[in-house]
C-alpha cells in the first residue's frame, strides 16, 4: 500500500481540480469543500510517507503500469520518492493546504473563482508530480504544467494591465526556459537511449564527458535557473509575484522556485554526480552570491509592498543556492534548512501583504501607514515573519543563516580559498540589509500615521488568519528545535543527495548498481556542528531581557520624552521637512534609506536600467546566461 | 480581419456543409483506430474540432452560439480528463500499478477494433477531451471576434 | 552592449550546437536501448498494432496523462484570461 | 541526410531565439517561440531515425520480419507538439489582452512594470 501513496497524493490534487471544475460557478461552498478535501487528503498521504521514508530510510520506487526494467533497460516511467523528494513534497503539500484555506475568503471579491481553483490545483499537483518523478521527460511535462498554471494565475486579475503584462513576460521567459530543458532532455535521450534518471546516473558514472553531455548539462542548468529565478534570469519574478493574488504569490515563493531549486539539486548532485565538478560548484556559489546581493539591494529601492517581498524572495533563494553550491555536508544542511524556512516565513509575509491588500485595497508603501492599531494580529504576525527573515533569534531564519555562514567559512578553511570568506561577508551584509528593508516596511505599513482613507480598515476574517498563525508557529518551532528538524527532515535528505548510488540501486535493482559501482556504494558520514548556537539558552536570555525591559518600563524608568529633555516644547527639537513640522508631513517609507540610495546612485541607476521592463531584454538575459554557462563548462571542464 | 469574413457567402457555406460530415466521420475514424493505424486521440480530436471552425465560417456567430454550448463543452472536457485518470486508476483497483493495461487480455485479439485494453479507451477519452477542449478554445476566440465586430459597427 | 550580447550569445549557442550536432549525428542501423525491447513486446503486452500508440498510452501513459493536463491547464488559463473581468476596480 | 536534420534544428532554434530577442512586436515574439518549438521537434524526430527503418506499425499481429524506427521519440514529439500548441494559444490570448489594455503591441511601450 505504501507504494501507491505518492501517485495517489499527486492524482488527488489533479482530481480535485477536475471535480471543482465540474461543480460549476454557482455553488461556492461545495467547491471549497472539494478543494479542502483534496488538499487535505494529499497532505495526509504525504505525511503517511514520512515514517517509512524519513525514519526507516526506505526509498519508494514505483513503475507506472508495471513496466519494470527488462535486461537492465528502464522502459516505463518510474516514480522515485527518496528523502530529498519527500522533503520538497512535504513543503509543497503544506504550502498548498494553507494557501487553499487562505484563498477561500481572500478570493471572494473576485469573479471567475471556478477557474481560479482549477488552475490553483493544477499548479499544486504539477509541482508535487515534479518532485516525485524519476523520469527526465516527465519532469519536463510537469514543469510545463507548472509554468502554464503560474502564468494563468499571474494573469488572473485580468482587469489590471499589470497582471497581463507580467503574465506575458513570464510566459515568454518561462517558455524559453522550458524549451532549454526539453532540448537538454532530447540530447540526453539521443545519447543514452533512456529517460530514467537512475539509469542516466548509472550510465554517466562510467561515461566520458563528451561535448554532447556538457551541452545538455548547460542547457538544463540554464532552464532550471529560469524556473528558480537565479539572478540574470530573475527579472520576471518580481512582476509576476506582485501582480498575482497574494495566495498565489505565496505559492510562487513557496513551491514554484523550490521546484527549480529541486531540479538543480537533482541534476548537479545526483544525475551528474559522477562528473564531480568543482568548477560547477564554484559557479553555483558565484551565482548564489550575486543573487542574494542584487535581490536585497533591489528590494531597498522598491516602493510596493509585494514587489519588495518578491525581491527578498530572490535574495533568499540566493542563500539557498550558495549553501548548496558548497556541496559539503554543512552547506547542504544549511541550504535545505533555508529552503524550508524560506517557504515558511516568506509564505507568512506574503499572506500578511495579502491581508493588508484585502482590507485597504492597496500595497503602495507611500499610501499605507499606522495599520497596527486597526489590524493588531496581522501586525504581530508580520513582525514574526520579518524577524524570521532577518535572522533574529529565536526564529528559524537565524539557524539556517548561521549554518550558511558557518558552511562558507568552513569551506574556506578546508580549501584555503579566501574567496569563500568573502561569500560569508556578503551573506552577513545581505542579512543586515534585509533587516534594514524590513524596518522600512514595518515603519511605513504598520506604524506611523494612519491615513484618513483607512480609518475603517478591519482585521481580516478568521479563515485568513488561521494559515498565518500556523505559519508563524512553524517559524517559531523550526527556530527553537533546530536539532529535531535537522535529525528528522534535513539529515535524511542530505544523505540522499550525497548517495547517488543508492538512488540507482533502488530503482534499477541491486545487481545493476553493483555492476556499475564496482567499488561499492558509499554513503558519507554525516557530521555537522552548530557552534555557539544553543536555542534554549538564547530563549531564556530573551525572556530575561523582556522581563527586565517590562520592569523598567512599568516603574517609569524608561520614558522616551525624558531623553529629549524637559524643554520638549521648544521648537528646535522638532523634526522638519521642507519647512513643515514632522506631524504634518508623513515620512514616506520609501525615503527611509534615501541617503544610501543617494550615495550609491550609480549602482541603483544601473540596476534600474537593467530592470527596464522590455521583454526582449529579459529574454536576452536568459539566453546570454545559458550561453555563458555553456562557454564556462566547455572552456573550464576537462 | 472582421470585414474579410463574409458569413453569408454561399460558397463558404456550401463548402462547410460538404466538409463538416467528412471531418466528423474522418476524425472519429482516426480516434477509434488509433491502436491499429497511424493517428490517435490527439490527431482525431483536432480533426473533429475543425467542425466547430467550419460551422463558424459557414454560418457566423449566432448559429455557432446556438449550436455549441460553451459550458457543456468545458464540462465534457473536465469529464473526459476524469475518465482518463479513471482508466489509469483501474490498474490500482485490479491490484497492479497506476496506468497498468489491465484489460489487454480481456478484450479481443490483436488487430480487432475492440482490442488492446485500456489503450483503446484512453485513446477515446483523449480524443473526446481534445475535441471538446479545442472546440471550447475556438469558441472563446470567436467570442473575441464578435466583440470586435460590435465595437467597430 | 545589447547588440554585442545578442550576437555573442547566439553565436556561442549556434557554434557549440552545430559542433555537438555533428558528433551526435551518427547513422544508427540497429536498435539499442529501450526501443528494441518495446517493439518486440508490443503485441504480446498491449495487443496494439500501432507501436507509437502503444508507447503513448501504455509504457509512457503517465506522460500522456500529463500532456492532456497541459492542454486542460492551457485551456482553463485562456478561459480565465479572456473572461469578462471586474470593471473599475 | 540525418546531419542536415540536426543542423537545421539548431539553426531553427537559434533563429527563434533571435526573433524573440530582437523583434519588438509581441506577435512576432510568439512566432519566435513557435520556431524554437519546431526546431526541438525536428531534432526529437531525427533522434529516433534508423537507416531503412519503416513506420512503427505492424501490418498483422503475426508479422515476424520488421525493422522499425524508434517509436519512443515519436511519442515524445506528440507530447511536445501539443505543448507547443498550448504555448501559442496561451500567448495569443495574452496578446489579445495586451492590445486591449495598452492599445499597442510594441514591447517598448508595454513596460509599466520596471525598476
Amino acid at each position: 500500500m505504501t507504494n501507491h501513496l505518492p501517485i495517489i497524493a499527486i492524482q488527488v490534487l489533479f482530481l480535485g481540480a477536475f471535480i471543482s471544475g465540474l461543480v460549476g460557478y454557482k455553488s461556492n461552498s461545495l467547491r471549497k469543500f472539494v478543494i479542502f478535501l483534496a488538499t487535505g487528503t494529499s497532505l495526509v498521504l504525504t505525511l503517511m510517507l514520512f515514517k517509512p521514508v524519513m525514519m526507516e530510510g526506505q526509498i519508494i520506487s514505483y513503475w507506472m503500469g508495471n513496466w519494470v526494467p527488462v535486461s537492465d533497460w528502464a522502459i516505463g516511467i518510474g516514480l522515485e520518492v527518496d528523502q530529498l523528494s519527500l522533503f520538497f513534497g512535504l513543503i509543497v503539500t503544506v504550502t498548498v493546504f494553507l494557501g487553499a484555506i487562505y484563498s477561500f475568503k481572500y478570493m471572494s471579491k473576485d469573479n471567475g473563482q471556478d477557474k481560479y481553483y482549477v488552475v490553483f490545483m493544477m499548479l499544486a499537483g504539477s509541482v508535487l508530480g515534479f518532485v516525485f518523478t524519476g523520469d527526465l521527460f516527465n519532469m519536463y511535462v510537469m514543469i510545463e504544467i507548472m509554468t502554464f498554471a503560474a502564468v494563468g494565475l499571474t494573469a488572473f486579475r485580468n482587469h489590471k494591465a499589470e497582471s497581463i503584462e507580467a503574465a506575458f513576460k513570464y510566459l515568454v521567459v518561462g517558455s524559453i526556459g522550458s524549451s532549454l530543458i526539453l532540448l537538454g532532455t532530447v540530447v540526453m535521450y539521443a545519447q543514452f537511449k533512456t529517460l530514467n534518471l537512475a539509469q542516466i546516473t548509472a550510465l554517466l558514472n562510467n561515461a566520458q564527458h563528451t561535448p554532447v553531455i556538457l551541452f545538455a548539462f548547460a542547457l538544463m542548468i540554464g532552464g532550471y535557473a529560469v524556473k528558480a529565478f537565479i539572478v540574470p534570469c530573475h527579472v520576471v519574478a518580481p512582476d509576476a509575484y506582485a501582480a498575482a493574488p497574494s495566495s498565489v504569490s505565496m505559492l510562487f515563493s513557496g513551491i514554484v522556485n523550490k521546484a527549480g531549486i529541486y531540479g538543480m539539486i537533482r541534476l548537479v548532485f545526483v544525475v551528474f554526480a559522477s562528473m564531480n565538478l568543482p568548477s560547477m560548484q564554484f559557479l553555483l556559489v558565484f551565482l548564489g552570491t550575486i543573487t542574494m546581493f542584487i535581490g536585497v539591494t533591489m528590494a531597498l529601492a522598491q516602493s510596493d509592498f509585494k514587489r519588495l517581498l518578491a525581491f527578498h524572495s530572490i535574495s533568499q533563494i540566493g542563500y539557498v543556492l550558495t549553501a548548496i553550491g558548497l556541496s559539503t555536508i554543512l552547506g547542504l544542511t544549511g541550504g535545505l534548512y533555508h529552503a524550508l524556512n524560506h517557504t515558511l516565513f516568506k509564505g507568512l509575509l506574503f499572506l500578511c501583504a495579502g491581508a493588508v491588500l484585502y482590507s485597504t485595497g492597496t500595497t503602495d508603501l507611500n499610501k499605507l501607514g499606522g495599520l497596527a492599531k486597526k489590524m493588531p494580529q496581522t501586525a504581530g504576525l508580520f513582525l514574526v515573519g520579518a524577524f524570521a527573515i532577518s535572522g533574529i533569534p529565536p526564529f528559524n531564519g537565524f539557524v539556517s543563516k548561521w549554518l550558511v555562514y558557518q558552511g562558507t567559512f568552513a569551506k574556506s578553511m578546508e580549501t584555503n580559498n579566501p574567496g569563500y570568506v568573502f561569500v560569508t561577508i556578503v551573506a552577513l551584509i545581505v542579512s543586515v540589509m534585509t533587516l534594514a528593508s524590513f524596518i522600512k516596511v514595518t515603519q511605513s505599513v504598520f506604524f506611523g500615521q494612519l491615513p484618513k482613507e483607512f480609518e475603517n480598515a478591519e482585521e481580516v476574517p478568521l479563515s485568513m488568519r488561521i494559515p498565518m498563525w500556523i505559519l508563524a508557529a512553524l517559524c517559531l518551532v523550526a527556530g527553537i528545535l533546530p536539532t529535531a528538524v535537522i535529525d528528522y527532515l534535513i539529515k535524511p535528505a542530505v544523505l540522499a543527495i550525497k548517495s547517488a548510488g543508492n538512488y540507482v540501486a533502488v530503482m534499477m535493482g541491486q545487481e545493476y548498481a553493483t555492476k556499475i559501482y564496482t567499488e561499492g556504494i558509499a554513503i558519507p558520514k554525516y557530521d555537522y556542528a552548530m557552534a555557539g548556537w544553543n536555542p534554549t539558552s538564547w530563549l531564556i536570555l530573551f525572556g530575561v531581557l523582556l522581563i527586565a525591559f517590562a520592569l523598567v518600563a512599568l516603574t517609569g524608568g524608561f520614558n522616551p520624552r525624558h531623553i529629549v529633555g524637559a524643554e520638549n516644547n521648544n521648537a528646535k527639537f522638532d523634526v522638519f521637512f521642507s519647512g513643515e513640522a514632522a506631524e504634518h508631513s508623513h515620512v514616506a517609507g520609501n525615503d527611509l534609506f534615501w541617503g544610501l540610495k543617494h550615495n550609491l546612485k550609480g549602482y541603483f541607476h544601473f540596476m534600474h536600467d537593467v530592470h527596464n521592463g522590455v521583454v526582449n531584454d529579459y529574454a536576452l538575459m536568459v539566453v546570454s546566461t545559458t550561453a555563458l554557462v555553456m562557454l564556462y563548462l566547455f572552456l573550464l571542464v576537462k | 480581419m472582421d470585414k474579410n469574413i463574409k458569413v453569408k457567402n454561399v460558397i463558404v457555406k456550401t463548402a462547410a456543409d460538404f466538409f463538416m460530415p467528412i471531418a466528423l466521420i474522418f476524425g472519429l475514424y482516426v480516434i477509434l483506430h488509433g491502436h491499429l493505424s497511424p493517428g490517435g486521440g490527439f490527431q482525431g480530436g483536432v480533426i473533429v474540432a475543425a467542425a466547430v471552425v467550419l460551422v463558424y465560417l459557414g454560418y457566423g456567430h449566432e448559429t455557432t452560439e446556438n449550436v455549441f454550448n460553451e459550458n457543456l463543452l468545458k464540462k465534457s472536457e473536465t469529464f473526459a480528463a476524469i475518465m482518463y485518470a479513471g482508466f489509469a486508476f483501474l490498474g490500482i483497483f485490479y491490484g497492479a500499478n497506476f496506468c497498468r493495461n489491465v484489460l489487454a487480455d480481456k478484450m479481443g485479439a490483436a488487430g480487432e477494433l475492440f482490442s488492446s485494453g485500456t489503450i483503446f479507451w484512453m485513446n477515446f477519452s483523449v480524443g473526446f477531451k481534445v475535441l471538446t477542449g479545442i472546440g471550447f478554445l475556438s469558441l472563446i476566440f470567436f467570442g473575441l471576434l464578435k466583440e470586435k465586430n460590435n465595437e467597430s459597427k | 552592449m545589447k547588440k554585442f550580447m545578442t550576437f555573442f550569445s547566439l553565436t556561442v549557442i549556434l557554434v557549440t550546437g552545430l559542433f555537438v550536432m555533428k558528433s551526435m549525428a551518427v547513422l544508427p542501423a540497429t536498435y539499442d536501448g529501450v526501443a528494441k525491447i518495446l517493439v518486440d513486446t508490443t503485441i504480446e503486452r498491449t495487443r496494439a498494432l500501432n507501436a507509437v500508440t502503444a508507447v503513448v498510452f501504455d509504457s509512457r501513459g503517465y506522460d500522456t496523462l500529463g500532456e492532456s493536463f497541459v492542454l486542460f491547464t492551457a485551456i482553463s488559463c485562456s478561459a480565465a484570461i479572456l473572461r469578462k473581468g471586474l470593471k473599475g476596480r | 541526410m540525418l546531419l542536415e536534420n540536426y543542423l537545421c534544428s539548431i539553426v531553427l532554434i537559434v533563429l527563434g531565439l533571435y526573433a524573440i530577442i530582437t523583434k519588438k512586436n509581441a506577435f512576432k515574439i510568439v512566432i519566435g517561440m513557435g520556431l524554437v518549438d519546431y526546431g526541438i521537434n525536428l531534432m526529437l524526430v531525427s533522434a529516433g531515425f534508423r537507416v531503412n527503418g519503416t513506420a512503427p506499425i505492424f501490418d498483422a499481429p503475426t508479422q515476424t520480419q520488421y525493422f522499425f524506427v524508434d517509436p519512443v521519440p515519436q511519442a515524445l514529439t506528440l507530447t511536445s507538439i501539443v505543448i507547443g500548441a498550448c504555448v501559442t494559444a496561451l500567448a495569443l490570448s495574452l496578446v489579445v489582452k495586451i492590445k486591449e489594455h495598452y492599445g499597442t503591441l510594441d514591447t517598448d511601450k508595454v513596460r509599466r512594470l520596471n525598476g
